[in-house]
C-alpha cells in the first residue's frame, strides 16, 4: 500500500494550484458550465481554450486536431479533478460531445473527420447530442429502428429518437440507423454524424419526473445527410457504438459526488431540527447516515482501487462493473434520507423559500436517472453476474407475453 | 364475521372508484398539476354529490354518519386516482376536530355545511406532530400569530383549522384579516399546500384553550390512516401498471416481464403491499370500533405502508425504465403523493417512536 | 368489518376453555409433542384420543375411519387453536402423516386404503415420513430419479431419498417413484406406501446448520413392496403429491408463532443490557423492533383477511401466495434482531447458561429451513408472479452450464 | 502509487492461503469443531513456521516488523478458510497490549515468545467494548477477582491479557491460582471463546492502573480490522462457492446458475462485498501510517463488512438450497464465524455509533 504520489506529481500539483489561485477570481464555476442546459456562452469558451492551452482538459488529444497533446497520465488527470474540484472552479465542457464522439472519432474516424469535428467539439464551438435510445430500444439498443436508406449519395433517415440530451441547441447529432435492414440486428447499424439545422428534423422537449426538460424526442422525416458523413462502415456501426458506450459508462457513478452529497447531507442533519432537535441527534437518522457514510467509504476506496489498478497495468476485474450499480442507489438514499430529515420540508423544491440550500427533492427525483439511465439495474446485474462472475448468459428466446415461445 | 367491506362498503367503493376513473384521466391530471393550487372543482363536485364528504358526520348534521373505515376507503380511491381534491382536511380531519371539540353552534354550523359541500377546510397539525424551522403559533385572547406550515388542502380552503401546541384546536377564516397563505412548492402538485402567517388574526376556538388534546390525538390518527389509504391506493395502482407494462414492453424479443427479475421485483412488490391493505383495514376499524387499538394501529399502518410505498415506487419506476422517468405515462404523479404523504403527519421513524411510546418502551 | 364471532361461536369457545381448564394439570404441553423428534409416547396417544373424542383434532375426518366427523368449520379450528395456544397445551399429533398423508388418502385413496391407515395415523399408532426430494430433485421435484420396476406382483424400489424428516421413528413411508421412465418427467411418477421395516432401506441421519439431525438421508436399494401399495394410478404419482404438496404449503409460515417470538424479542429487549442500558433504550434497536412489528401485524391481519375471505366464499386471489415467502424472512429477522441485542450473548447455544429464555441462535439458523424448505424464496417468487399476477412462466430451455442451448 | 498488495504482501498472501487451503479440508474442520476447542495444533504450528505470529513484532523481539496491513492478509486467509488458531487474540492484540503499555521486560519476554510461537494468548475487551449481565473485573493490587466473558480464543490459551473498565490492562497466567476458565458454547465451533472467573487471582499490569486507554483503544481498532478481514475472506468464499454450486447443480434442465435470479443475488453480493476489501485495506494502512483516521476506519470497515457479510452469508445459503441447510458441504462454519465475528468487539449498531462519535456527531 502506498498512497503517496510521485515527486514529479506533486510538483503537478502545485502548479495546478497555482494555475487556480491565478484565475480563480475569473473562472466559472462547475455548475456555471455543467448545471445549464445551454450551448456554452462566450465566457465558458474563453475558459476552455485556456483550460486547454494548460492541458487541464483535452489533455491527451493530439496537438494537430486543437488538443494540449499530453501523454496519458491518469494520476495527473486525478490531480486535476481534485483540486479543481476542490477550488469550485470548472473543469472545462463535457457533454457528449466531448466525452463519447471525440474519442470515438479518434478511434474510428477518419482522418477528414477528426480535423473537422475534434477541434471545434472541444473548444465548444460545435455542441454535439446523441442518438442512440428510441421508444422501442432502450435496454436492447440493438434492436433500434429508425432507418436511413441510400438514395444517390444520400441517406434519407426516418424514425424517432429519444433521450437526445442538449438536442435543443445542438449543432449535431451522432445518431445510430439500421441501413442493412436484413443482416441480424447488430449488424445492420450504422454510425452517422447527422447537422441538426437538416430538414426533417423536429426536436420536442421531454418533461421528466423532477419537472425539467433535459432530455428530448426527436422525430426524423426524410432527413437527408451525405453518405460520407459515417464513421467507419456500413453495418459497423454497433461496434462504434460500443466504442462510445465504453467511455459513457464510466462517467455515471462518480464517489467524489456523491461524497461532497454526503457531507452536505451531515451539514443538513446538524441544521434542520424537529421539535427543537437536531436531525443528527436523532439516533435512527444517524445510524442510517453512518451506514451510508460506511457504503461510500467503501466505494471511494474501491475506486482508488481501480485507478491504482489501472495506473499498475493490472488486468481490470469484476471491480469496474459494479461501480455504476452500487453509485446508483447510494446516491439515491442519500438524497432520500435528506428529504426524511426535512420531513414535510424536504418534499419541497424548486426554489421554495423553506428549501435547504440544496435542492433534496429534485436531486432524488433526479437520482432516477443514475437507476435507470446508461443501463438500468437489472441489465448491470446482468453484466456483472455475467462478465464479472462468468455465469450464463440470458437464453435467447423469443416469447410472447404469455411467454410463449414463438418461432 | 367477516374482514373486509360490507356489501354497503363495496357499492361505496365501487361509485367513489368509478366516479374517479372517469373524472381522472391523465390529461386532467397534468392540467391541475400545471395549475398549482392542488383542486379539481368538478371532482370535488362529483365526491360531494356522492355523499362523500358527509361519511363520519351524524344525520343530525346532514351526514351518513358511516365511519373512519368508509372513509378510508374513499381515500383509498382517491389515490389510486392521485385525485387533486381537499377530502382529508375537509371531510376527516375537519368533522372530527368539531365532533371533538366543538361546540353545538360550531357543530351546526359547519358540519352541515362539510356534509353539503359548502365549504373546505385546510388542516394545519405539524404544531402537533413536530414543529420545523420558524413555524410555531401564539394565541392572546382570540387573536391568533405566527406561522403555520404545512397546512393541508390549505390554498384554496375556506376555513382553516389550526393547532396551537398540541392541545389547542382554533379556526381562522382563511381571508381573516391578518392571515396570509402562501403556497408551498411541494413536488406532489396535486394538493395545495399552505404557509399560513398570522398577524393579530381573528380566530374562533374550538373547544376551550388547552381542552384539544384528545381530539388532537384522533385527528393525527385518522389522518395517518387516511395518508396510509392514500398511499396504498396509489402503490397498488403503480404495482399494476408496472406488470401490465412489463408484459407489453418488448426488448430482446421478449415482453420484459417474462425475466425473472422483472417478475420477482413485482413479487416482492405484491407480498410486501398486500398486508398493508388488511393493517390500514384493521386501523380504520380500530378508529371505529376498538379505540384503545386506534393509535397503536395509526402508527403502524402509516409507518408500514409508507415504508412499502417508497418501495413499490420506486420498483415501478425502475420497471418503466426510461418511461418511468418521463412525463409521457404520468407515473411520477403516483410517485409523488406516496412521498409527499410519507412526510405529513409524521415520517416513518417518528410514526414508529410514537407506536413505540404508546407501547410503554420509551422510557 | 365484523370481526364478531356468532353466539354459536362463542359458545363453542366456552366449551374449549371448559375442557382445558379440565384437562390442563395432566395434559401435554405444545412443545412436549411438537418440539421432540422421537415416537409418540403413550401419555401423548392418550391425549391425542382425549382429543379425538372432542373433536378438538381430527374433527373433520369421518368416523367411520376413526375421526370426530365434525364438519368443517375454520373459525371453530381457529378458536380451538387460538384457546389451546392461550393455555400452552398441545392441540396433538401434527407430523407429514397426519397433516399431508391422510388428506390425500380421503381425497384419492381406495376405501380399503382409508380403512387401514387413517385411523392408525391419526392415533399416533402409525408414524409417518415423506420420501419426496432427492438429492438431484428438490426445487425441480418432478425431476426424481429413485425407480421401482414391476417384478412379479411387487416393486423393486432403488434410489435414495433426502430430507425424509422423522425417518429414523417412522412406521411408514409415503414415497414417490419414477415408475415410467420413457413418460414426459411429469407424468412418469407414483405414489406408494412403504413399510420402513422393509429390508434394503437405510436410514442415516442429516446434520444440519443447527447440529442437530432432524432430518434422514434415505438409500434403497431392492427394496420390495406390493404392487397394491400405490396411491391412485401408476403414472398419477405427481398428481397425488400436488394433492398432498396443497396440505404443506399451508403449514409454512405461521402469524401467531411469529408473534409469539416477537413477543419473546420484546421482553427479551426489555431484559438483557450492554454497559447498563437496556436493548429496548437504544433507539435504533427499537425503531429496528418496530418495523418488525408493523411487518408482523400486516401478516396478522392479512392472514384474518384470508381466513375471513375462505369462510366467506370468496375466490382466493394472490394472498395466499405471498404468506410463506414474507413470514419466512419475517422470522429471520426477529432471530436476528433477538441475537444482535444479546451482542456475544446471541451466538452462544445448546444450552449454554448465558443463554437467554430461548435460544435465539438455534432459532435463527433453524429458520433457515423456513426460506429454503417447501419451495425456496426464489420458486415462491416465481409462483407469485406466475399465479398470484399471471405473468408469463418460465420458459422451458435446456441449457449447459455455460448457458447454450442443448438439444 | 500502489492501493493494495505490494509484491512481498502478494506472496505472503500466497504462502498462507496455499498453506491453510491444503491444511484445512472440510474434514479436519469438522473434527476440530466436534473437538469444541476451536483450536488445531498443526496448523498454529504451520502459521508459527510461516513467520505469521511475528508479523506485527519488531526485529527486535525476533518479528519481522511488518504492520497491521499484513496481519490482515493473514486474517482474511484465516477467514477464507475458518481456520482454527488463535491468531488475532496472540499476533494482533496481545503485541499491541504488550508494544503499547508493556514494560522493556514484558516486551523482551513475551514478543520473543510469541515470535517464536512459543505462547498463546487469550483476550478479553469486552469491559471496554459493551459490558454484558454480571461481567466485570475488579483489581485490588496484583489481584484480580471478577468475571470475564467472551474471552477471544481463551479457552486454550496459555496467558490472559485482560481490560478492567476501559483503561487498565493486565495479564494473567491462565494457570493461576483462583481462575477457572469454562468454554462459551458460540455457534461457531472453530474458535474457543472462554468465561473467565477470577477470585483473587495474581496478575501482572501492562502500564500502570489507569494508564492504557490508548493502547485499548488500538486493540480494539485493530481488532476490528482483523474480525472485518476474516469476515471478508469468508465472505468471499462463501460467494464463490455459491457461483460455483449454481453452475453445476441442475434443475428444469439447466443449471440453476443460469437463472436470472440467481445470477442477480450474485451480483449484488458482489457489488456490495467487493468494496469492503477495500475499505479493510485502507482501514489497515490508515492503522500503519495515518493514525488519526485509524479508528473510523476500522469502526466503518467492520460494520459494513459485518453487514454485507451476513447478507452475503444468507443468499450463499438460499443459492444453495437444501444443501445450504446440512452439513453436507459444511458451508454453515463460513456462516458462523461471520455471525460471531459481528458480535465481537461492537456489534454494527454500536461500531456505528462509535463511527459517529469519533466524528462528534453525538452531543
Amino acid at each position: 500500500m502506498d498512497l503517496k504520489f510521485s515527486e514529479e506529481h506533486e510538483g503537478f500539483r502545485k502548479q495546478v494550484q497555482a494555475f487556480l489561485k491565478e484565475h480563480k477570481a475569473t473562472a466559472p464555476t462547475m455548475k456555471a458550465v455543467n448545471g445549464t442546459s445551454a450551448a456554452p456562452t462566450p465566457e465558458v469558451k474563453r475558459w476552455q481554450k485556456i483550460l486547454i492551452e494548460n492541458g487541464y482538459t483535452a489533455r491527451t488529444i493530439p496537438k494537430e486536431y486543437g488538443g494540449y497533446g499530453g501523454e496519458a497520465d491518469l494520476i495527473k488527470g486525478l490531480i486535476i479533478q481534485e483540486e479543481f474540484i476542490a477550488a469550485d472552479v470548472s473543469t472545462g465542457l463535457t457533454g457528449q460531445g466531448i466525452s463519447m464522439l471525440v474519442p470515438t472519432l479518434l478511434e474510428l474516424g477518419t482522418e477528414e473527420q477528426k480535423q473537422k469535428w475534434v477541434g471545434p467539439t472541444i473548444r465548444g464551438e460545435v455542441v454535439w447530442c446523441q442518438g442512440y435510445s428510441e421508444p422501442g430500444a432502450g435496454s436492447d439498443l440493438a434492436s433500434l429502428k429508425t432507418k436511413a436508406v441510400v438514395e444517390g449519395d444520400q441517406f434519407v433517415i426516418n424514425g424517432q429518437k429519444i433521450w437526445t440530451s442538449s438536442a435543443h441547441f445542438s449543432d449535431m447529432c451522432f445518431i445510430l440507423v439500421r441501413t442493412e435492414p436484413d443482416a441480424p440486428k447488430h449488424h445492420g447499424i450504422s454510425y452517422l454524424l447527422m447537422p441538426m439545422t437538416t430538414p426533417g428534423i423536429e426536436v420536442r422537449p421531454l418533461v421528466t419526473i423532477t419537472g425539467d426538460a433535459m432530455f428530448n424526442e426527436m422525430f426524423l422525416t426524410d432527413v437527408k445527410i451525405g453518405v460520407d458523413q459515417i464513421v467507419d462502415q456500413r453495418g459497423k456501426g454497433w461496434m462504434v457504438a460500443n466504442a462510445t458506450l465504453k467511455h459513457e459508462r464510466g462517467m455515471i457513478g462518480n464517489p467524489a459526488q456523491t461524497e461532497a452529497n454526503l457531507n452536505a447531507l451531515m451539514k443538513l442533519m446538524k441544521a434542520e431540527t424537529c421539535d427543537g432537535i437536531r436531525a443528527v441527534d436523532m439516533p435512527v437518522y444517524r445510524d442510517r447516515l453512518m451506514r451510508l457514510q460506511g457504503r461510500l467509504l467503501g466505494l471511494k476506496l474501491h475506486s482508488l482501487r481501480l485507478l491504482s489498478d489501472d495506473l499498475n497495468g493490472k488486468a481490470p476485474d469484476h471491480g469496474g462493473l459494479i461501480v455504476k450499480y452500487s453509485s446508483a442507489y447510494l446516491n439515491h438514499e442519500v438524497y432520500s434520507l435528506g428529504i426524511d430529515v426535512m420531513g414535510e420540508l424536504g418534499t419541497l423544491y424548486n426554489g421554495d423559500a423553506y428549501q435547504s440550500e440544496l435542492d433534496w427533492q429534485k436531486m432524488y427525483l433526479g437520482s432516477f436517472a443514475g437507476i435507470i439511465g446508461g443501463g438500468t439495474a437489472q441489465i448491470q446485474k446482468n453484466v456483472i453476474s455475467e462478465r464479472g462472475l462468468g455465469m450464463p448468459r440470458e437464453p435467447r428466446v423469443t416469447l410472447d407475453n404469455k411467454g410463449w415461445a414463438m418461432m | 364475521m367477516n374482514f373486509g367491506l360490507s356489501d354497503e362498503q363495496g357499492l361505496l367503493q365501487d361509485a367513489i372508484r368509478g366516479f374517479l376513473e372517469e373524472q381522472t384521466p391523465l390529461d386532467s391530471i397534468r392540467e391541475f398539476a400545471a395549475d398549482g393550487n392542488g383542486l379539481q372543482a368538478e371532482i370535488w363536485q362529483g365526491l360531494i354529490e356522492l355523499g362523500a364528504t358527509g361519511v363520519i358526520i351524524p344525520e343530525q348534521f346532514g351526514g351518513s354518519a358511516l365511519g373512519m373505515f368508509d372513509a378510508t376507503v374513499i381515500m383509498e380511491a382517491i389515490g389510486r386516482t392521485v385525485a387533486p381534491v381537499p377530502y382529508i382536511s375537509t371531510a376527516v380531519l375537519a368533522p372530527i376536530a368539531l365532533l371533538g371539540s366543538g361546540s353545538d353552534a360550531q357543530q351546526q354550523d359547519w358540519l352541515n355545511k362539510i356534509s353539503a359541500g359548502d365549504v373546505m377546510f385546510g388542516v394545519g397539525l405539524t404544531e402537533a406532530t413536530g414543529v420545523r424551522r420558524d413555524a410555531g403559533l401564539k394565541l392572546v385572547g382570540s387573536k391568533l400569530s405566527g406561522k403555520a406550515l404545512f397546512v393541508i388542502d390549505g390554498l384554496k380552503a375556506d376555513q382553516l383549522i389550526l393547532a396551537v401546541g398540541s392541545d389547542t384546536l382554533v379556526m381562522v377564516d382563511a381571508n381573516a384579516m391578518g392571515l396570509t397563505r402562501n403556497r408551498l412548492n411541494v413536488s406532489d402538485k396535486t394538493r395545495g399546500m399552505a404557509e399560513v402567517l398570522l398577524d393579530q388574526a381573528d380566530c374562533e376556538l374550538i373547544g376551550a384553550a388547552g381542552s384539544a388534546a384528545q381530539t388532537i390525538s384522533k385527528m393525527i390518527d385518522a389522518g395517518r390512516i387516511g395518508l396510509a389509504a392514500e398511499s396504498f391506493g396509489a402503490a397498488e395502482i403503480l404495482l399494476y401498471r408496472a406488470r401490465d407494462y412489463a408484459l407489453e414492453r418488448n426488448q430482446f424479443e421478449r415482453p420484459i416481464g417474462s425475466f425473472q427479475s422483472i417478475k420477482h421485483l413485482c413479487a416482492e412488490m405484491i407480498s410486501d403491499l398486500e398486508p398493508c391493505r388488511s393493517l390500514i383495514w384493521y386501523a380504520a376499524y380500530a378508529y371505529d370500533e376498538l379505540p384503545e387499538e386506534a393509535s397503536l394501529m395509526a402508527c403502524h399502518a402509516k409507518a408500514n405502508t409508507q415504508e412499502v410505498g417508497k418501495m413499490v415506487a420506486r420498483s415501478a419506476t425502475e420497471i418503466h425504465g426510461g418511461m418511468g422517468f418521463t412525463d409521457l405515462m404520468g407515473l411520477h404523479y403516483w410517485l409523488k403523493r406516496i412521498e409527499l404523504n410519507r412526510q405529513l403527519l409524521g415520517g416513518p421513524e417518528a410514526t414508529r417512536e410514537a407506536a413505540a411510546r404508546l407501547q410503554g418502551l420509551v422510557a
